[in-house]
C-alpha cells in the first residue's frame, strides 16, 4: 500500500481521537479523563485539551477504582464521562465499581439511576508486554449483567460504536484490540457522523460451508483463514460481533442454520470466554442444525510469558483457525 | 481532640431568623429516624421484613446534623446502615418503608432493599452494601457539581470501618487535587460488626488521615447535632467557595446490634455498657433537654412534634403494608436503560 | 428427621470449622484471617481463636484488596493463609490482587513462588440479601489461570474438598454456597482425616438417558429433578463437578456420550457462566454421541431483586431443571 | 522537610570497623544498576532487546541506600521500574540480563522479562508491572515473618504514581495495627509517566501520609545514597524491634523517559532541566566525589571498581545472548505447582 492510500484510511487512534472529539462537541456533558491524556501518550488525545480545556479533559492519578466510581457517581449526577483506562489489564483493580456501581447501580435504585459512561482500555497482548499487561478480560464482564460491551475490529466500526457508546444512556466498556492499531485495523474514512449501532454484527464474508465468528483480531484472522479455505473448495462464512452485549443472536443463528458449523474465535482466556458462550448459546439453540462439532479457537489457559520464544503460540492464529474449520468437518 | 458546643448559651445558629425552625427541624428529623426504625423492630419481630436492617439508633445526631448542613439539591451517598442517611436528607417515609417490605411503591421499586436505598429526589444518589464502595460515587457527583458550575456539595457518609478501604484514600485523594466540593463525613461508631475502631484503624481519630491530603479534619461529638451541624457547615462553605473537600469524624454509639436480631455467638461488648449509652448519651435526649434549657422549645412542643413524627411514621407503615408487591416482570427491567439519548 | 439423627449429621459450618481446625492443628504454617472471626460471627470459626492465639488468628480490617494481598505475600513467604472473605459479593475488590498477584506469581517468576493460600467465600443469594451480596461471581475466576477453585455441594464433600485445599501448594478458591447451609447441605459425619481429592466429580445418580451437572445448590436442584424425572421413566444421571478448576472433564464426558443428552443447573449469572464453559466443551468433545440440545439451567441475567415477590424466580429451581431435561428430548 | 547528610566529615557508618566495604559495596551495586542499564540502551538500540524497559538511572541512590539497608534474607518487593531493585539487593546480573532477552537461563526462565524481575534467592519477591500491586505483598511478606519471628523485614518500593493506588492505604493500615516488621519506601522520582507528583499527590512529600497510620515518615534526599541508607537502617531497626512499620520517602530524579525509547507527543518536561540533572545530581557522580574528599576511596580505586563492575556487566550481555530460548512447552508450566505438600 502506498503512503498516499494509507493516509485516506483511518486508523484505531484516529478513529477514538474523532469519536471523542466529535461527542465532545456536540454534548457539553461529555468529558474524557485518562492517565497522561494531556501529554497524549496513548495518541488518541491529540488536541483535546485546547480544544475542551482542562475542566473537561482531566489526567487521573493512579486510582482505577476510584476513577471508575467517580466516573459512576459524575453520571448520575449528569455527566458523560468517558474514562481511558489505557490497559485492559488494569481493570482489575477497580471490578468492585465495575460491577457494585456501574453495572447495578440503575437497578437496585428501582431506575433512578442513569449511567452513560464509556470505559477505555486496550488488550494489549501479542508484543512482549508479559503478564502484567496483556490480558483479555471481557468474558468477565459479560458475566455482569448492567453493562454493555463493544470490541471492534476494524477502525471504520470503532469510530461508528463509539460514537454509538458514548450517546449511550448504559455504561459501555470498549474493549480495542492493540493488534489492529496498525495496517490490520485501517479502514476506509467514513462520512460524518458515522454511527455503528450496539448489538449489530457484520457479516465480513459470506459462506455456505461453515460459519466463522471472529471476535477482535480474531475477525481478522477469521477472514485470513477462510481465503485460505476458498482455495480448498470450503466455504466460509465470517462474522465479527463487533458488540459482545448485547450480542447479535438472530445474525449468528441464521448463519450457523445455514452452515451447520461454527467455529469461534476470541483472543480471551479459552475458559469461560466469549466463545465459549457463543458456543453454548449455539448448542442450545440451533442444535438439530449442527453437522459437526463447535469449536473454539481461544488464547490457551496460561498466563501470557514474555519471551519472544514463548509468546506467540498461545494466541489464535490463522492456521489454528484452519485447522479448527476443518474439525467441524471429521 | 473531639469539640462539643457549649451547652449554656443559647447559639447563634438558634438565636437569628430561622434559628428555631432550624432547631426543630433538627429534632423532627432525629425523632423520624428514631421512630421510624423503632417501627422497623417491630416489624422485624413480626416477621414482616424480608431481611436483616442495619439500624442508626444512636447515631441519629451524626446523621441529622450533616445532612441539614446541605440542601435537597446536594447530592449525598451512604452505606448499608442506610435508613438514617435519606430521612435525615428530607425523603419521605412511606416510600423508604414499603421499599423495606419489598413493595412495588418503594423508593427502589422493591429492588433494593433495607440496605441499598436512594431517594434522586432529595439527592440521596444511594446507599451501598459494599461497605465503602460509594465513596468515590460521591466524589464523582462532586466532580459533576464542578464541572457543571452548579454551586452543589456532595456529602459522603462512611464507617470507621469503611474508613480501611483503599477507595476512601483514592477519593479523598481526587478530591483534594482538583479541589472537589465533597465533604467526607465518618459516622465513627467504635465498631465494624465486632471489630472495635482501635483495632481496625491504626489512628486514634480518623480525622488525623484529612492532613495526608491537604484537607481539613476534625472530629466532633456525634452525640451533640448541633456540633455536627456546625463542623459540616463549615466544611460545606468551604466546598461551595471551591476551596475543596473536608473531612468531619463524629464520635458516636450504635445502640443496638450491627444488624438488629443478630446474634453474635461471642460477645465483644458488654451490654451493662450499652445500656448506659441509652441513658447518658442518647443524641434525642439530649438534644430534647437542650432545647428545653434554651428556650427553643418547652416539652409539650417537642412531645407533639414527636406525636406528629409517630402518626408519620405510623402511616408510612401503613402504607407500605398495603402497597402491592411488584410484578414478576419488574425483576427484569431497570438492568439496562431502554431509551437512550 | 429427628434430633438425634440431624446431631450426627455434617453441616456446612461444622464442616468448615473441622477442616480447618485439623490442618491448623496439622500444619503451623497455616493461619487463618477473616473479618469478624473472633467474634465468630459467621459460625464457622468456633474456638479458633483460643485454639491457635491471637498471631494465627487475625480480624482483618475492611481491606479486601490489602487482605488477599497480604495472603499471597505471606505464601510466598512461607505460611499457608486461609482468607475467610465472609460474602462472595466481597471478592471484586480484591479483583487485582486475585489476578495479578494471586494467579500470575509462580508463573511470572518462572516458578519461584509458591502460593498456598486457600481463599473462603459464602455464596449468598436466595435470602433477600439484594443486589450488593447475592453474587456467585466463580465464573470469572474460571477465565483466570492459575487459580483452583473448588464448590461443594454436601458438607462431608466441603470438609474433604477443604482439607484438599489447604495442602495444596496452589491458590485454592472456596465458594459455599449458602443454601446448603441448613438441612439441604447436611451430611454423614466423615472418619477423622476425611480428604476429598481436587478434580474429581462425585456422580450422585447414574442413569443412562440425561446427564444432569449440577453446581452447588444446582446438584442438589438435579438430584430432586432426577427424582421427580424417574417417575416418568427418564433415567437422568447427576454429576456433582464439587471442582470447577481442575473440572473432571473424563467424568462428563463418560456420562454425556452414554446418554447423549446434557443439562447444566448453575447458580452463576448465564452469560460466561460454569454452565457455558461445560456445554461448549461438551459440544466441542462429544459432539457425536449428542442427541439433543445443551440446556443450561442458571441464573437469568439480572440483578438480584430485593423483594421477595421478585427474587426467586430468577434461579434455577427443580422445575426449570425438570423442562430443560424434556428440552433435551424435542 | 527532605533529609540530606552533611559532606563534611567522614560519617559514622564509614569510619567504623566495615565502613569502608559498605561505602565501597554502595558504589559497587549503585554502578551495577548504572552499567547495567547502559548496556539495556545498547542492545534497545541493536534491536536485541523484546519490549521497552523502565530505567533507573538517575535513582541509584535511593534504590542501593535502601536495599543496603537490609540483608539478602530479607524480602523486597518493586514495580516496572524493576531492574535496579533486585540488582541492589544483590542478584546476580547474569540471569537478570537474560531475562530481558526472554532467554530460559533468565531469573524468571524468560516468563517476566524486565517489568517482573524477581530473584527469591536475595529475597527479591518479585516486582509488578500493575503499579501499585506489590505493595499488600510485601506486607504479607512481613506478616510471615512476624508469625514465624524469624526477625526478617520486608522493604516495599513504590513510586510517587503508586501512592495514589488505594492498596497502599489499606496495606499501611493493616501494617500499622499489626506492627508488621515492613519499610514503605517511596521513590518520589516526580513524575508519573507525564503527570507530576504535584499534581496528583496532594500532599508536598507523601512521608507526610504516615502520621495517618501512626507511623514515622521521613523524606530524604534520594540522590543522597548514605542519607537513604541511614533513614532504611533506621526504619529497619524499627522494624526487627517489633515497633512496626515506618513510611520513607527519596525525593529523586528520573534521568529518562518514562520507559527508554518512548515518544512521548506532547512534551511535559523541559529537556534542558533533564539535561542539567546529569551534572548536578548524579548519584554516582555525588558519592564519587564524597568517597575522595572523605579519602575513602581514591579515584584509582573507584575507577577500577567501575571497571569491574562493567566487565560484570559485559559479561552478563554475553550470558543473555548466548543462552537459548526456552522451549515452547515452557509457555505452559508454571501455571500450577505440579507436585504438592
Ligand atoms: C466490602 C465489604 N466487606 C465486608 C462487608 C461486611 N460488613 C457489612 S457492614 C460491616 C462493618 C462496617 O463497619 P462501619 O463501616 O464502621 O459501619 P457500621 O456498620 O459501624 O455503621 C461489614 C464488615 C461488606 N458489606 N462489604
Ligand atoms: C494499575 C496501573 N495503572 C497504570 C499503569 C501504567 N503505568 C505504568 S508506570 C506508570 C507511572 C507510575 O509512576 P510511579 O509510581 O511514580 O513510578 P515511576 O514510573 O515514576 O518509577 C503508569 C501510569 C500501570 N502499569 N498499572
Ligand atoms: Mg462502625
Ligand atoms: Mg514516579
Amino acid at each position: 500500500m502506498t503512503t498516499a492510500t494509507r493516509a485516506k484510511q483511518l486508523g484505531f487512534l484516529q478513529a477514538i481521537n474523532r469519536a471523542q472529539t466529535e461527542e465532545m462537541t456536540r454534548d457539553e456533558r461529555v468529558i474524557l479523563m485518562g492517565q497522561d491524556l494531556r501529554a497524549n501518550v496513548f495518541g488518541a488525545a491529540a488536541g483535546a485539551l485546547e480544544k475542551f480545556g482542562p475542566s473537561r479533559i482531566r489526567d487521573l492519578p493512579l486510582a482505577e477504582a476510584g476513577s471508575i466510581g467517580v466516573a459512576a457517581g459524575a453520571a448520575m449526577a449528569g455527566l458523560r464521562p468517558i474514562i481511558d483506562l489505557t490497559v485492559a489489564s488494569f481493570v482489575f483493580g477497580a471490578m468492585d465499581q465495575f460491577v457494585s456501581q456501574l453495572a447495578k447501580a440503575r437497578y437496585m435504585f428501582g431506575g433512578q439511576a442513569t449511567l452513560p459512561v464509556v470505559v477505555r482500555a486496550a488488550l494489549y497482548y501479542h508484543g512482549g508486554t508479559a503478564g502484567h499487561h496483556a490480558d483479555r478480560p471481557y468474558p468477565m464482564f459479560m458475566n455482569v449483567p448492567g453493562l454493555k460491551i463493544i470490541l471492534p475490529s476494524t477502525a471504520p466500526d470503532l469510530l461508528g460504536l463509539l460514537k454509538s457508546a458514548i450517546r449511550d444512556d448504559n455504561p459501555v466498556l470498549c474493549f480495542e484490540d492493540a493488534n489492529l492499531w496498525g495496517r490490520k485495523g485501517r479502514g476506509p474514512i467514513p462520512d460524518a457522523d458515522h454511527i455503528v449501532p450496539l448489538g449489530q454484527a457484520a457479516v465480513r464474508r459470506t459462506g455456505t460451508d461453515v460459519t466463522i465468528v471472529g471476535i477482535g483480531l480474531g475477525a481478522f484472522l477469521a477472514e485470513q483463514a477462510a481465503a485460505e479455505l476458498a482455495a480448498d473448495g470450503i466455504s466460509a462464512e465470517v462474522i465479527d460481533p463487533r458488540t459482545l452485549v448485547p450480542m447479535d443472536w438472530p445474525t449468528i443463528f441464521e448463519s450457523v442454520t445455514r452452515t451447520g458449523r461454527l467455529v469461534v474465535v476470541d483472543p480471551a482466556n479459552r475458559t469461560c470466554s466469549a466463545a465459549s458462550e457463543i458456543a453454548a448459546r449455539v448448542a442450545e439453540d440451533c442444535f438439530d442444525a449442527l453437522r459437526g462439532p463447535l469449536v473454539r479457537v481461544t488464547t490457551d489457559d496460561t498466563h501470557v510469558p514474555f519471551s519472544p520464544a514463548l509468546e506467540k503460540q498461545i494466541y489464535p492464529s490463522k492456521d489454528k483457525v484452519v485447522a479448527a474449520v476443518r474439525r467441524t468437518f471429521v | 481532640m473531639t469539640v462539643s458546643t457549649e451547652p449554656t448559651a443559647l447559639p447563634a445558629e438558634f438565636a437569628c431568623a430561622g434559628g428555631r425552625e432550624l432547631a426543630m427541624e433538627m429534632m423532627r428529623r432525629m425523632q423520624r429516624v428514631r421512630l421510624f426504625e423503632e417501627a422497623t423492630k417491630v416489624l422485624f419481630h413480626a416477621g414482616e421484613l424480608p431481611a436483616m436492617v442495619h439500624l442508626s439508633i444512636g447515631q441519629e445526631a451524626a446523621v441529622v446534623g450533616a445532612c441539614l448542613a446541605t440542601g435537597t439539591s446536594d447530592y449525598m451517598t451512604g452505606n448499608h446502615r442506610s435508613h438514617g442517611h435519606p430521612i435525615a436528607k428530607g425523603a419521605r417515609l412511606d416510600a423508604l418503608m414499603a421499599e423495606l417490605l419489598g413493595k412495588a411503591t418503594g423508593v427502589c421499586g422493591g429492588k433494593g432493599g433495607s440496605m441499598h436505598l436512594a431517594d434522586f429526589s432529595v439527592g440521596s444518589l444511594g446507599e451501598s452494601g459494599i461497605v465503602g464502595s460509594a465513596i468515590p460515587v460521591a466524589t464523582g457527583a462532586a466532580l459533576a457539581a464542578q464541572v457543571r458550575g452548579s454551586g452543589q456539595v456532595a456529602l459522603c457518609f462512611f464507617g470507621d470501618g469503611a474508613a480501611s478501604e483503599g477507595v476512601l484514600h483514592e477519593s479523598m485523594n481526587m478530591a483534594s487535587i482538583w479541589k472537589l466540593p465533597v465533604v467526607y463525613f465518618c459516622e465513627n461508631n467504635g465498631y465494624a460488626v465486632s471489630v472495635t475502631a482501635e483495632e481496625s484503624l491504626s489512628v486514634p481519630d480518623v480525622s488525623m488521615r484529612a492532613a495526608g491530603y491537604s484537607m481539613p479534619g476534625v472530629t466532633v461529638d456525634g452525640q451533640d447535632v448541633l456540633a455536627v451541624y456546625r463542623a459540616t457547615a463549615e466544611a460545606v462553605r468551604r466546598a461551595r467557595a471551591g476551596e475543596g473537600p473536608s473531612l468531619v469524624e463524629a464520635k458516636t454509639y450504635r445502640f443496638h446490634e450491627h444488624a438488629y436480631g443478630l446474634q453474635v455467638p461471642t460477645p465483644y461488648r458488654d451490654q451493662s455498657v450499652v445500656d448506659s449509652w441509652f441513658a447518658t448519651v442518647d443524641p434525642l435526649t439530649l438534644f430534647h433537654d437542650r432545647l428545653v434549657a434554651w428556650d427553643v422549645a418547652t416539652s409539650q412542643e417537642l412531645d407533639a412534634l414527636r406525636a406528629e413524627v409517630r402518626s408519620e411514621v405510623d402511616a408510612a407503615v401503613e402504607f407500605a403494608r398495603v402497597s402491592p408487591f411488584p410484578p414478576p416482570e419488574a425483576a427484569y427491567t431497570d438492568v439496562y436503560k431502554e431509551v437512550t439519548a
